[in-house]
């Protein structure tokens, strides 16, 4: 009876599913998205953790703020171009979602399009956040609690979308090299998520050093 | 296909381990780069066993210093390493590493009929970044330990030695291995549990695991956060925590302890666990209130969020604030309790067969709920204005630490020994060290409480001469510990040389990692069993199906009145 | 898990009774013991709040010593009846019983009560504490490494010597100069953390005249075990002759005379930005921080007079600056706690006209 | 024109373009049901909401709402 059991639990659940393989891919693959989703989690507490200081080390001075350091107001930053470049940073987060859409749909070269579209707009957001960080006139890094939770919190997510670029260009290369087919994807899916991931952080720390 | 056995689980079910990859040949990939969880839980157990000695050794200079009001042996600047780096590598690289990493790894994917972790490469190195954080730790005594304590309170920590940038990289490497085991941990349990393993299934010591995960990735993560800021501001001068420029010493106080609180929960719920699986073995009888166990370990773990600031009490925050963090620290007492008390009713009626795992279960009911008892005292706000910072804090939280969750690492060390060797410990030393330990660990921290409430600050290398009798009292108790520990490590050394041929099953328990031989095989189950209850009810059979050999699986009929309650 | 709660046929176990007896017998000793022993044994009660928070401290003690006894005993002596008879089988069983809602009720719902009655009781306490009588005597108590200093309405320098006066309610604000210290006096089971930027407040009513320590609770550097620091508490008589010696002897330079004329208004305006952005800001008076706007201090016919009710003149100001002030308003730190001169108090007096003039 | 107010309109009409596409992935996205299925709709969700904070600055509206 035992055996009978054993060999039960081998196929009457998948009758519906392919080959042994694809039963495979489809566990280990539930395994590694609920993996890759929990890592999303606990980096958005190490986010979160820096935004409560901010505000915590802000609230400790309102309603001057930005804080006039050695006697002079620090200048708020500059929400025009912020304003700019997260549209150049949102607008990468949809290319990415279209470009999964069409390898989900088997339009390699829309899925193509939108992968060099998405790369260049991360590319875009960087250069952006480094034209920022020149013309931030908030004393640098370590000269004051403004300067030092707005570079800390941007600095990293800036690291977050540069390591996002990066993996980006490996799964569309792996893409191009035949790693993933139509039905077994699971890098582009953990991409995707990833950079959707860095966009709605940056709505966050967009909101809080620029709009608030 | 065939006719199918009544109550034939449905449930997760993994055809990707069921085909047995070959066991490596290599000795490396084998006992030093294995991916297999139960060689990982055994590397993490040597490594926190050496640190364990380390740290120990640390905490008998402490006491030896305190011999004399005066400080008997070092100058007050060491005398601030030691016992700031006894608190960090108990904490971060004995305690923690051992009830999740060692005991998790061995343990839990057995006891679930997996076959290993979700993820064995991530485990593999999260198991590596630990002794390599360790060595990091330890080598900052080379240029200046850390001297502001376990808990590094800027502004001192600012201006503390350059060691204490190596104590903040090797705490923040070992939040990383945590954070680690944490997401592999909690995917195994929920994605890899053997067909027919509901959640009411589960052995409870697999629920403690499950309910301490959520702490590991989650909390863990803010305490990098804390460290990497002290980092950047000790190194880069950018301002964070320093009030003279901007920053707020107690910034870092909230970002420690919401860590730092339910840290303390990462490292007693698997002890939890632990006795909540050897108090059943032993009594030959199901655990009292599985459900009520099991929920409060997840309550507990809930509750913990929410509580951090109670050890900010004194440390200036919005009087009204204290009160919640005060009336939530309470309740946890009730799911706490609501434990306890079942574990004395597993002890009622039972059949019990003192073994030395049981006695320290025993030992670790009356030390933990003493410890849980003073934790009251200091969860009053009025109460924590005269204890905060005494040595009441430091006899409170060694009982519940070592009383609790070292203790219940004994337990589970005796209790799956055998099934780690293959071979016994020698019993009649196993319960002499437990009875030593047991009396010279309440003779070393029961006089604490007193020399606190009487005016005695911790973190002091010098003291008022009138508190020395109770100080010498303590250290010499302490020296027996030290004593019990060392025989510890004998029997273990004794138990490979000349301990009897283990089995299978030596304890008679029921839970699956004792249905394969001991030492486990390389992939623990030939085919994953299907699970057709929970693992408690002795005198059943055996509720599992599709193991090869069911060691233990009859059993005479009860002398008690009760008859065996039929459970499929 | 559909188990069915098997009933036991035996009764509760030999003896269950009469341990359970003993337990009532004991426990009630015991809290009698408890509620009748000046707790802790050998600290003395050297005023408000130390009474109240003992009887909290003997009240919970009871009852953690109820429950301790229930956990011992119990576990004990069911390890000792329970325990496997000499010669049974090795694979002798208990009783199977798996649960017992009503008992499991029991336990938790007996808890809880007693976790509220807790909880009401310390947040009474609390409230006592929070809402303690204070302010007829108030002290500024700073801590630096390694030691402590006070400052005295009405003494112009920070002195180093603590003195409390007998059943006169008294408040004590403290903070730090440098790292994190401690501020406890034992005898009064008070204490408080003292946070450099950060001002806590204590409230105590000495009643027991005598000689105590207070003592650094927090880690504070190499001599931390060594912070400890006399506190006396005296009679109205005793505490006016020593007051009026600290006044004698810190009479004659008064902390020096401001040079008002010689502020400097760019130099007023960095110390500012250092010292006292993180609580006025240069708007007016109603655009509170922690402390009140202070752009129109010279001219706002809203507030003709100082928060201390001195008239608004450039001495006034300079005084208020120097000596800090405690009302109503809230706490502000002197210019010692500070670290400002008297040139640095001309220059931000200087500045603070500037601002007026705009 | 400064380069303020240019970088403004390019925003503006920037965002109007990526919240109107990331709505009719939405759309898409909502039938399915998989745990990324799931994650990926709040994502799109708080990235519109990004547009709509985006189009609130490019107005002016929100930087003197809040702060100083």
């Amino acid at each position: 009876m035992a055996v009978s059991v054993a060999s039960h639990g081998h196929d009457a659940p998948h009758d519906d599913h392919g080959g042994h393989d694809d039963i495979i891919y489809n566990e280990t693959r539930d395994m590694r998205l609920m993996g890759f989703v929990l890592f999303l989690v606990s980096d958005v507490v190490l986010f979160s953790s820096y935004i409560f200081a901010y505000i915590y080390l802000r609230n400790s001075i309102q309603p001057n703020w930005p804080p006039i350091v050695n006697g002079h107001q620090l200048p708020r930053l500059d929400t025009a171009f912020a304003a700019f470049n997260s549209v150049v940073l949102f607008g990468s987060g949809v290319t990415m979602h279209y470009a999964l859409e069409n390898w989900k749909h088997a339009n390699k070269g829309r899925f193509n399009l939108f992968m060099f579209f998405t790369i260049l707009l991360g590319l875009g957001f960087l250069g952006g956040q480094a034209y920022e960080y020149a013309h931030a006139q908030i004393g640098g890094w370590s000269g004051n609690i403004f300067g030092a939770s707005f570079f800390t919190l941007t600095g990293m997510h800036g690291g977050h979308v540069a390591v996002g670029v990066g993996f980006l260009i490996a799964l569309w290369i792996q893409a191009q090299r035949g790693v993933y087919t139509q039905s077994k994807f699971f890098g582009l899916t953990a991409g995707t998520l990833y950079w959707h991931f860095v966009d709605v952080i940056w709505v966050v720390l967009f909101f809080l050093f620029y709009l608030w | 296909m065939a006719t199918v056995a009544p109550g034939v689980p449905t449930g997760p079910y993994h055809a990707v381990l069921d085909h047995i990859h070959p066991e490596p040949t290599s000795f490396i990939r084998k006992y030093i780069f294995s991916i297999d969880a139960k060689v990982i839980g055994i590397q993490y157990m040597i490594t926190g066993a050496i640190f364990f000695v380390i740290a120990g050794m640390l905490a008998e200079i402490i006491r030896t210093q305190l011999l004399s009001p005066h400080g008997a042996i070092i100058s007050a600047a060491t005398y601030n390493s030691v016992y700031s780096m006894h608190g960090s590598a108990m904490v971060w690289f004995v305690v923690i590493p051992l009830l999740t990493g060692a005991f998790g790894n061995f343990v839990m994917p057995m006891q679930i009929g997996a076959r290993d972790v979700a993820f064995p490469w991530l485990n593999l190195v999260a198991f590596w970044i630990f002794p390599v954080a360790g060595v990091i730790l330890f080598s900052s005594f080379l240029i200046g330990a850390p001297d502001a304590g376990w808990t590094e309170y800027p502004p001192i920590s600012l201006q503390g030695p350059p060691g204490t940038n190596l104590w903040c990289v090797a705490v923040f490497l070992i939040g990383i291995s945590s954070t680690m085991t944490g997401i592999n941990f909690l995917v195994t349990m929920y994605k890899m549990r053997a067909p027919g393993m509901t959640f009411t299934r589960m052995p409870l010591f697999v629920w403690a695991q499950f309910a301490t995960t959520p702490l590991l990735f989650i909390a863990t993560t803010a305490l990098g956060a804390a460290l990497a800021a002290l980092f950047i501001e000790r190194v880069f001068g950018v301002p964070f925590y320093d009030p003279k420029r901007g920053g707020s010493p107690v910034l870092w106080q909230h970002m420690f302890w919401f860590y730092s609180h339910p840290a303390v929960y990462i490292m007693i719920i698997p002890g939890f666990g632990i006795i909540s699986e050897v108090l059943p073995t032993f009594a030959r009888k199901p655990i009292f209130g599985y459900k009520m166990i099991a929920f409060s370990s997840v309550a507990i773990s809930l509750l913990s969020f929410s509580v951090w600031a109670h050890h900010m009490f004194t440390s200036g925050m919005v009087p009204w604030l204290q009160l919640p963090f005060m009336i939530i620290t309470m309740v946890i007492a009730i799911p706490t309790g609501v434990k306890i008390f079942s574990w004395m009713a597993t002890l009622w009626g039972g059949s019990i067969n003192w073994k030395t795992p049981a006695l320290y279960a025993a030992g670790f009911l009356i030390t933990f709920t003493y410890g849980g008892l003073t934790g009251f005292f200091l969860a009053a706000v009025p109460l924590d204005y005269h204890e905060h910072g005494t040595y009441f804090v430091v006899a409170h939280f060694h009982y519940v630490l070592y009383g609790g969750s070292i203790m219940s690492m004994f337990a589970g060390i005796y209790y799956w020994w055998p099934k780690m060797t293959g071979r016994m410990y020698n019993e009649k030393l196993g319960q002499l060290q437990f009875w030593v330990t047991f009396i010279a660990f309440n003779a070393t921290f029961t006089p604490m409480h007193w020399l606190g409430l009487l005016g005695m600050p911790r973190r002091v290398a010098t003291y008022d001469p009138q508190f020395q009798f109770w100080n010498q009292f303590a250290t010499y108790s302490s020296y027996v510990m030290a004593l019990a520990t060392v025989l510890f490590f004998y029997i273990l050394f004794d138990s490979f040389r000349n301990g009897k041929k283990a089995g299978p099953n030596p304890w008679g328990a029921r839970t699956l990692e004792w249905m394969v031989s001991s030492p486990p095989p390389y992939y623990n189950f030939k085919k994953i069993p299907a699970v057709l209850a929970a693992p408690y009810d002795f005198g059943n059979p055996l509720p599992y199906l599709g193991l090869d050999a069911a060691p233990g699986a009859t059993e005479a009929t009860p002398t008690s009145v009760s008859h065996p309650v039929p459970t499929y | 898990m559909a188990q069915r709660v098997v009933k036991p046929k035996t009764n509760l176990g030999p003896g269950f009774w009469p341990v359970t007896a003993f337990i009532a017998v004991l426990s009630a000793v015991m809290v009698y013991l408890i509620e009748s022993m000046p707790l802790p044994i050998g600290l003395i009660q050297a005023g408000a709040p130390a009474d109240s928070i003992d009887a909290l401290f003997r009240f919970l003690g009871a009852v953690a010593a109820v429950i301790f006894n229930i956990v011992v005993i119990y576990t004990v002596y069911f390890g000792i009846v329970f325990a496997r008879p000499k010669g049974a089988p090795a694979n002798t069983i208990g009783v199977q019983i798996h649960d017992a809602p009503v008992l499991e009720f029991w336990w938790t719902a007996i808890p809880t009560i007693l976790v509220v009655i807790l909880s009401i009781y310390s947040v009474k306490i609390w409230a006592d504490l929070q809402n303690s009588q204070g302010d007829v005597l108030t002290i500024e108590a700073i801590g630096y490494q390694y030691g402590f200093q006070f400052r005295y309405p009405k003494l112009d320098k920070p002195i180093d010597e603590m003195h409390l006066q007998l059943n006169v309610p008294t408040t004590i604000h403290v903070t730090s100069r440098d790292v994190i210290h401690g501020f406890w006096i034992p005898e009064l089971r008070m204490k408080a953390d003292m946070v450099p930027g950060l001002i806590n407040t204590i409230r105590v009513t000495p009643t027991v005249p005598g000689t105590y320590h207070i003592i650094c609770s927090e880690f504070c550097g190499v001599a931390h075990s060594t912070m400890r620091h006399d506190v006396v508490i005296e009679s109205q008589q005793n505490f006016a002759k020593w007051f009026a010696r600290q006044g004698g002897s810190s009479g004659g330079g008064g902390g020096g005379t401001i040079p008002i004329a010689q502020g400097k208004v760019d130099l007023g305006q960095k110390l500012f930005g250092q010292k006292c952005s993180a609580c006025h800001s240069v708007g007016p008076f109603d655009q509170k921080q922690v402390g009140p706007g202070l752009g129109k201090i010279f001219n706002d016919p809203a507030h003709p007079k100082l928060v201390n009710n001195d008239p608004v003149t450039p001495q006034n100001v300079a005084k208020i600056i120097q000596t800090g002030y405690q009302g109503d308003m809230g706490v502000m730190p002197s210019a010692q706690v500070n670290q400002l001169s008297n040139p640095d108090i001309a220059n931000l007096v200087a500045y603070l006209a500037s601002l007026s003039k705009k | 024109m400064d380069l303020a107010t240019i970088e403004k309109v390019v925003a503006f009409i920037g965002a109007l373009i990526v919240f109107s596409f990331a709505l009719v992935g939405l759309k898409g996205e909502w039938p399915k049901s998989g745990l990324d299925d799931n994650v990926t709709k709040v994502l799109l969700g708080l990235m519109a909401f990004g547009c709509v904070l985006v189009v609130l600055a490019c107005f002016g509206v929100l930087p003197h709402g809040g702060g100083a």
